[in-house]
């Protein structure tokens, strides 16, 4: 067993480093800082074209595809690297969820037409999967396809759409046998958000970012645009759900530098005439949090290299969502309370304290929890696919 | 040994509850976010109306005469319904500190004004370290014939913009414990300006800048020097009382969210029915009853002149706990939907959290408790 | 509100302390030094005898019961004067469980057979409920009482009973209706541990305890002695084990001692340099622990004086069930931590510290987190039975 | 980056678990409980006739050549069966710290016996204060001329009982890291006693006494006065290992949960079924699998010569954590039956305890990882 990286992984490691930060420009920086919350702008948009340019949005897939065919661990570092930076847009969803789905499930037609398109930076996808009653029970959704010749009627609402008013698709698990059992009835499509009939409505979150309500209304698209087997939409969505998981693992960077700027301000701040890292409330709590920060890292590595060695993660991607989840929010709560009263300012406010980061990071810690698969699901998932318990 | 509301208190608690629910509703508080002032003027005028600026000031000073206990009842109403604006500055610290230590000049120059709701009052005691101890005292205050010159900035003042009373703690000599002087400054005092912060809260805090501000000796509250026992017992007061606010703001967490899952179905049944759910509303129960009763047992001794620094700490940290963790539950059951901005959820959470910050975070009030019970 | 005792409660407390120190014969010390994991012996029985020459095992009981009619809060006192000390037998579950079941739902004439016996000490109970297959799940049980003429026949199997081989009864919970729907099929009854055909079998704990198998086999007892309503015996053991979640608050006593006996060793004992107890780690800990047990304490005061208000306890005798006996574990936990090496060492070992006491401790204190109502279902009671939320 | 066990790692991990389960089962370790001995002999030459002493050993010495990490495959699973007698102390304590730091001649004298299982070998190093640190050693050891003189006493000293060789920490000068010189002294050296001691794992522990012990100076190991960095790595080492030993009894226990509570049907239904027993056993998963990760890190590191002092604090941490809370939690999900002595579970409930508190509690391994992170 060898948990270090090879001296190959090191060296990529620095290429896709310095290649990030020569697509770093001013005009990204100063967008990244005003409008971080709204999804990319003009800016983030060409960053995330430089990168594919550079190859960088197909690491992991097959060359045929256009891709570069490196490991998956190779595609995991580019995400710690993405990661250690932040508010960066990588055309995630697309290259890591939809397209590994249809290069699975979609006709060879299907991957000429989108897999180019999203390794470019062309096709950008929403994930249109929850609505108002549909949340956690996501098999109870209610959006409907109907067949109409050689095209699909699409009518009803998603919601929580986030990356509806930025993407030029949308990523949609519709139903289309209203008869069949409920997991049983679905179907996805790959829609045109400037498809007539589509609607989308800005709802704003408590961290300060946009999310969006999407409806349809009478909306038409050809049958080519329906991904995978007919009805097996469920089984299709799933699989794009643990590829998320995995993709998760990528925060490891990015927490690890926020509490290496915690440990700075621990040691750089006097309280009661002691350096507020000598309180021994906090070294505890710092070393619980490295601890657990240390787990995250090893789980992400886990189901990377699973992934790599061919084998199919089975709870260890539900493993991997709890822990680095969880993570996220007791890192920014521990943050906050360690900057004291400072640690209510927000990154508007005079006498903020590392830039406002950690109230912000309070606010949004709460999404991931819920986000992507509720971490209590998740637990069922590892009782009842990787322990053997019954329903 | 009396665990129970008096009649009384049980018909306050009532009728607050209803009040709050009619005049601050949610709506009102989100208003009150992006309002400059931060409150409505008729809101205040109606409380004044209904005494509670008064209930515990003592009637010859035009109170109600009502106990600290009477009090935290009301307090744990306006946490329940995140009453925005002056009331607490107003009455616990600045009110409550006058009436313990005041002179009797003082006490008649400002108790009754501050009883009816004429007059304004917070406390600006922070400075850009932030420690709630005699060691945060470091603002200098100069003492000249019959005056005390003031120069320097507080921070984190609350409803700093409607003040028309300041209680400022500063330093005219030594350190630690002594020379700790407090001085009572008129909001609209020359050389006092002010500019706001912006909190996770959205709540009105001010950095409030000194410069040569000049007060008169008889403004000094308990005496040149020797500020620090009235501050502390004032920041004692304060804490114990705000304990009751989180539990208010708890409580109506946990009932919002025993609601929400009742009527949420996902898989046929309401999930309210999972039992991870149960449990974790059975967590929350627990944690809110631990830091409700801590509360009014740390006020009760307060009240009753005993020491309270180990039941203060307890509580502090019970409510701290309880009202930051029934935030984060209650978020992660409602999932998507109170994630949103528009949702009213997320504005108990914002607060909760400062909640854990003011007077102090767990951990200084965890080792208070630790030494008292004989820790060397 | 006014969470302290009242003068008049401080001196009760100190005239049962100095009856109770009194009642300690140099006898009892050795017996409880020897023997305490097997239940009392002589010197056991014959302290509780003389509590009850006192009037001490009637404390709250109506003074037309042969009791001192006073308050429940005069109880726990005297619960927490016994709990105190530990290992001191009060035969508990007689008057605390089944004599107030009996003056609520027996004859007049049972009420006058067994209260002043259970009160003078002549008749101690056993608890009959668990069987093999009937633990959390008690109405699934499968002990049979028959009527047979003025007597019923009983067979079957109970567990776990712990105090079955030195009490002069058992209360029995067994089926009498096999027709019913099962909670409804119940009842309960006083069978004298020596009526033929009982065969009692001991079983022994893992923290060196003595608990028991006992097997009735065509045992046959009168009529007389099935208690309350027939069918009903679910519904009367329910308001048994209340009392009995109530009766768990003596526990904060022994805990204090404890906890002052491990600040005090923690103070004593240098590490590296230094008291342990200036190990930012131990201190925080002792907080932690220090502070529940006050929650404790809260929490068995509000139950108590619940009860002398003429309230019922509804979820709040649950909320002190978990949070006593979790904090019983959690003190020991960290007791034995605290002694480090020398923590693991037994009451019988050389090199031993604070007697031994901790590792026993954690042994047993595993007991009463499932014992008496797992906390598990305590949480559900709390939920449904407090909150109204749906099965 | 490798995260598999080699195919050889797994062979022996399938044979050792087979051969454990069918030679040493939970009726065997209960028996060896009130054994005076404490283990069977013929199990012992059954592992050495399979080459598990020496699999960790050259093959120049008599040894298998296997890695640190094909050695906490086999401890791994003798953690699981709960191994009872002297192997950790004899390959772990004392064969490889004298393989690491020992002179030609001790290299040769000991280890290809200590491999072959003809020697069995106990660490000495604990004293009344009971501490891991160089500041633990205070037992006195005087130089005249060409020996060693060992007074004193030593506790907590694993399976002396049957020990031909005892390694002994003893202080020769100085204070702190100076001055600390270790011995090697045959079990039945004159001057040497012992007495038992009754441990909650109720394994056989010694308290080990020392009356003027008299031992060559080519017996000493790594040098007078040097002794402490051996001593070092040899806690690391053992530390890292034993961690192994952990995840592998909270992996049994898991299993035996997990089996247990499909089985048990209350309310009509698997306990199993029942969302709390779910999340509780998932939160099993995920500890242990933290531990095991963790734990073989650190192996690795140690292995390839790397500094690992982070590593192993972080695996200690999570393994007492995984192993202690497993066994607990299993004890709640399995109710009374497993509290009775007879049944299996509450012997692994009882070493985890012990477990924890080998080579350090998680309060001081949680301070090494802070000052890792660079807190000053």
């Amino acid at each position: 067993m060898d948990f270090r990286f090879t001296a190959e992984q090191d060296e990529w490691r620095e290429e896709v480093r310095a290649i990030i930060e020569s697509l770093i420009t001013p005009e990204l920086e100063e967008e990244m800082q005003n409008n971080s919350d709204l999804g990319p702008g003009p800016a983030g948009k060409a960053f995330m074209r430089a990168l594919g340019e550079k190859g960088l949005l197909g690491i992991p897939w097959e060359e045929k595809h256009g891709g570069l065919g490196r490991p998956l661990m190779d595609q995991y570092i580019f995400s710690e690297e993405i990661g250690r930076i932040g508010g960066l847009y990588t055309n995630s969803t697309a290259v890591n969820m939809v397209g590994p789905t249809i290069t699975r499930v979609g006709t060879d037609e299907q991957q000429d037409e989108w897999i180019p398109k999203m390794l470019s930076g062309e096709v950008e996808c929403a994930l249109g999967y929850t609505e108002p009653g549909a949340g956690t029970d996501l098999a109870g959704l209610e959006t409907r396809a109907v067949e109409d010749g050689d095209e699909f009627v699409i009518n009803g609402q998603k919601m929580f759409t986030s990356a509806a008013h930025f993407s030029s698709h949308i990523w949609l698990l519709a139903r289309t046998d209203p008869d069949a059992p409920k997991h049983r009835g679905l179907s996805v499509f790959l829609v045109p958000m400037d498809s007539p009939g589509i609607t989308v409505r800005p709802l704003w979150r408590m961290d300060d970012g946009r999310t969006n309500e999407v409806f349809f209304d009478n909306v038409r698209i050809p049958r080519a645009n329906q991904i995978g087997e007919p009805n097996r939409g469920w089984y299709h969505v799933a699989m794009a759900l643990d590829f998320e998981r995995v993709s998760l693992g990528g925060r490891y960077a990015g927490l690890l530098k926020r509490l290496n700027a915690l440990v700075k301000y621990a040691n750089e701040t006097t309280a009661n005439g002691a350096p507020l890292s000598q309180d021994p409330y906090v070294r505890g709590q710092f070393a619980d949090l490295g601890i657990k920060l240390e787990v995250v890292r090893m789980f992400s590595y886990r189901t990377a290299w699973m992934i790599d060695q061919g084998q199919v993660p089975n709870y260890e991607s539900s493993a991997q969502k709890i822990i680095a989840t969880d993570l996220i929010q007791e890192i920014a709560d521990f943050g906050v309370e360690l900057l004291g009263m400072h640690g209510q300012l927000t990154k508007d406010s005079p006498h903020n304290r590392l830039d406002g980061e950690l109230e912000q990071a309070y606010r949004s810690g709460i999404f991931l929890r819920f986000g992507g698969g509720a971490n209590e699901v998740q637990r069922d998932i590892i009782a009842r696919r990787g322990l053997g318990m019954p329903r | 040994m009396d665990l129970a509301l008096t009649e009384a208190q049980e018909m306050l608690k009532n009728s607050a509850r209803e009040f709050l629910e009619r005049e601050c509703p949610p709506s009102l508080v989100r208003a009150m976010e992006d309002d400059e002032r931060g409150y409505p003027t008729h809101l205040w005028e109606q409380m004044a109306g209904l005494g509670w600026m008064g209930l515990a000031f003592p009637q010859e000073h035009g109170g109600e005469g009502g106990s600290l206990t009477d009090l935290a009842v009301l307090l744990e109403e306006m946490g329940r319904a995140m009453l925005p604006g002056p009331f607490f500055g107003t009455v616990v610290n600045v009110g409550l500190t006058i009436l313990d230590a005041g002179s009797d000049f003082q006490i008649q120059q400002y108790i009754p004004r501050l009883a009816s709701g004429a007059l304004i009052g917070t406390a600006a005691m922070l400075e850009e370290n932030a420690q709630y101890s005699q060691d945060g005292i470091n603002m200098s205050g100069e003492l000249s014939g019959d005056s005390l010159q003031l120069s320097g900035s507080k921070l984190f003042v609350e409803s700093a913009n409607t003040a028309d009373l300041m209680l400022v703690p500063v330093r005219t000599s030594g350190s630690g414990e002594h020379g700790v002087t407090i001085a009572l400054i008129p909001g609209t005092a020359s050389g006092v300006s002010m500019s706001a912060l912006e909190s996770i809260a959205r709540d009105r805090q001010y950095e409030v800048s000194f410069n040569s501000v000049s007060v008169p000796t008889e403004e000094i509250l308990g005496g040149v020097g020797e500020g620090w026992p009235v501050l502390k017992r004032s920041l004692d007061r304060a804490t114990a009382l705000h304990c009751a606010v989180s539990v208010g703001g708890a409580q109506k967490v946990l009932e919002m969210t025993v609601e929400y899952t009742k009527q949420r179905v996902q898989f046929g049944r309401p999930i309210a029915s999972f039992q991870s759910v149960q449990h974790d509303c059975a967590d929350m129960v627990n944690a809110i009853d631990s830091a409700r009763l801590a509360t009014y047992q740390a006020i009760a001794r307060l009240e009753d002149g005993l020491s309270a620094d180990r039941e203060i700490a307890m509580a502090k940290v019970l409510a701290n706990h309880a009202y930051k963790w029934t935030t984060l539950t209650a978020q992660q059951l409602h999932g998507g939907i109170a994630f949103m901005e528009e949702y009213d959820l997320q504005m108990w959470t914002r607060r909760a959290k400062v909640a854990e910050l003011k007077f102090g975070t767990s951990g200084p009030h965890r080792e208070v408790f630790a030494q008292s019970m004989g820790l060397v």
